[in-house]
């Protein structure tokens, strides 16, 4: 890895620096795009005190699950709990703190965090718990809140292709939050199915440039369904 | 007779307008594209990340990395589009969704809702619907009437923690279609063979009756 | 034009509706993916005391420049003044109303009237005129300031290709502000070099999904050059 | 004797750390990667939507949706990627550009600098300047040192209205190399065959001077 080659070939080098304590945010929605190897990477490590900023935050013996179960993580950020008993199990008990973020919120906060603006005004929240303590304002007699960026100490993120400067493609709904995910890490690590050369992809179809990307590496992928419905004749 | 689940999705599809951007949330909502009228042409957001959701795959298209917002697998009509959770609530909160059908625990006169925790007892998280119910103009809340025990879903105050506060205009319950405004209920429509009186018993909330109440058309 | 079908046949047709005083955001960064013949027929319908919001506003004699030549704007938002005499000369000579807006701020201020953000905090323009009269706030031990957005009566969009549900690509760096313009606009008119079928496009590479899109037709585009640079051997 | 243009971009080029993304304002930054050292790797973002700016194209291949900030027709190279103006900004406002070069009217000891327009003469608008001077941790600007009248471009107090406030901690002028800190110009390296005097009569703002100053090596 040196100059604009991004491309590592052990797990343990991808995430290497992680510490305890730290704050990692990771792609995927539901179980679909997450960084699954990079999980499993850091269900390894033993790394503790983590938190946590994921839509969902897997299933219980699945995903960003197994850091929860092996009670790896101090703080979620996240906007759903459901289909995740251990998650709810926690959060209920006060074993587990939890921020619960309107999705929308959840997305925008991620992308600022990448983009430098620390603050927005949203209207998703007002008058629910969520904007309990954040200021308040006003514009076109509507009333909005407040929120904050994220940013992370590690961004993990799952792409389908990459080239070795660390562009990156998106496969369909395993797109979700992993765009805005890649720019929000100061440390930013990707893994994907498929490595193509420099110059392979189309530079109008590239979805991530390499410049958020600081790690890159090739996995194979499980990719398990939450819920597989199908057409019955 | 209360509404059948598919009955309600029925009914919630002749609200479409051709051309209409649609999100549809998890349950009776999911069931709403199987009704859609002749000549009406909609779209199907999914909130994390595909304009233009189709029916179920076969079990050879089952694609891992293709589901909607419920997570289940998917497929995609022509003309669909792929884009990141931002852009999607960039869609849902700058207002581009022309309809947003959802379910939900409460509703009350004031147009609040509360669908996403139970103190003590449930919490799912809000998801995506806080941004939702703030982001459209035009919402429709499918729930059953009342709970199983009779305890109605239609109040002056919500009593669970909100989803959203005054957003709700519509609502279609097994029971009855709903309009809120000026603080109280107003009973647009009842189901085929429910009385009047059947609703009142059921709506907590200050429930205004116009008139004949017409029953529901299918 | 019926249910999801956006196209008009007619630049008439097209920009119908726009009335004096009206704010228009234009997409294009120079000549470079300018909706010329929307401009063109906005010059033509002789519109009047309008506010353009837009990066540049096109030479002289050429883009946007007409309208000013025209004296069809009141006011324009843009970043840069540079390489167009006559609007530095309604400028200087206040016969336009001018607000100079940092290129990045107005890139994020159009995004956000497009994602129902109504301001957001940026370091941009700290300690300098842009930040006069506006809130400031410290993050971090930074200042910023709260920047907010922009909504236009119309946005008018450049685009390569297009299918009839109003799905966008864009081609190289003619898409610049062209993707956020289309989000913004109360009224959204889209003209493109070709359309295709519904379908055709792969639903991973569309940059503007059809939701943002009102209006959409084709033209032919004289796609003029502000700094021809070519290699001499 | 004061820097040609070309050894102005000489010397830039010799801050390029291997791997870096830069951003190369209009002027003379544009002749930087001619001048880029063996065994370095960069990508030079171009703020309307362009990372892997390549040089000019040659007249079959010029095209009019391939330009750079500065309006110049140009190509890209193996790995480019082109984007939208919110998300180039998303960029450079995030910090995630490594080096900006840029020119400036004026710079003083505070780390100002004055780029945009000279009130009641000039106006050219700051472009994506206060943005790629708000972003970058790591900024150069190159300027000549004062004006054809002799006038200090190196001030105290700037005189022209800001492009950034505190922001240039490195200033590459056609007679020396000044890094500011500490509210003061410090003078690292002084061209070659230009006398240590001379930059002093060319800096009006309080200049440090420690030992010896070597010239600069190309």
């Amino acid at each position: 890895m040196a100059g604009l080659d991004k491309l590592v070939t052990s797990y343990e080098a991808a995430m290497a620096g992680l510490e305890d304590n730290m704050t990692v945010i990771s792609g995927g929605f539901g179980l679909c795009g997450i960084p699954e190897n990079l999980i499993q990477e850091i269900y390894h490590k033993e790394t503790k005190g983590l938190t946590i900023v994921s839509n969902n935050c897997g299933i219980e013996e699945y995903g960003l699950g197994i850091l929860l179960s092996k009670r790896q993580i101090k703080k979620m950020v996240a906007s759903y709990v459901g289909e995740n008993g251990e998650f709810e199990r926690q959060l209920m008990a006060n074993e587990l703190e939890v921020e619960l973020t309107p999705q929308g919120t959840l997305a925008e906060k991620i992308r600022a965090g990448g983009a430098g603006i620390p603050a927005f005004y949203t209207a998703t929240g007002v008058g629910t718990l969520v904007a309990e303590g954040k200021h308040h304002k006003i514009y076109n007699d509507r009333e909005y809140i407040l929120e904050e960026a994220i940013v992370g100490d590690f961004a993990i993120v799952k792409a389908w292709k990459a080239d070795r400067h660390g562009n990156l493609v998106y496969r369909k709904t395993a797109r979700n939050f992993n765009p805005m995910v890649a720019t929000a890490g100061k440390i930013t690590v990707v893994e994907v199915e498929e490595l193509v050369e420099v110059g392979e992809l189309d530079p109008d179809e590239i979805h991530t440039p390499g410049i958020y990307v600081d790690r890159l590496i090739v996995g194979t992928f499980e990719k398990r369904i939450e819920q597989r419905t199908v057409l019955t004749a | 007779m209360a509404l059948s689940r598919n009955q309600l999705a029925q009914r919630v599809a002749q609200e479409l307008n051709d051309g209409d951007y649609v999100n549809l949330g998890i349950g009776i909502p999911t069931l709403v594209p199987n009704f859609i009228p002749d000549g009406i042409e909609v779209m199907l957001q999914s909130e994390n990340g595909l304009l233009g959701m189709g029916v179920f795959p076969t079990e050879e298209n089952v694609d891992a990395d293709l589901i909607n917002a419920g997570k289940q697998t998917v497929t995609m009509v022509k003309g669909a589009s792929l884009f990141s959770s931002a852009e999607s609530f960039a869609m849902i909160r700058g207002g581009h969704v022309d309809l947003t059908v959802l379910g939900a625990f409460e509703v009350d006169v004031n147009g609040n809702i509360a669908s996403y925790m139970i103190p003590g007892k449930l919490i799912k998280g809000m998801g995506g619907a806080m941004d939702l119910v703030a982001g459209a103009d035009n919402i429709i809340v499918t729930m059953t009437h009342a709970s199983k025990y009779g305890d109605s879903k239609l109040l002056t105050n919500c009593s669970l923690p909100l989803t959203g506060k005054g957003c709700i205009k519509k609502v279609l319950t097994d029971l009855a279609f709903i309009e809120i405004k000026n603080g109280k209920f107003h009973l647009l429509e009842r189901a085929p063979g429910v009385s009047v009186e059947e609703i009142i018993k059921l709506t907590e909330g200050e429930l205004v009756i116009n008139g004949d109440v017409p029953e529901m058309q299918f």
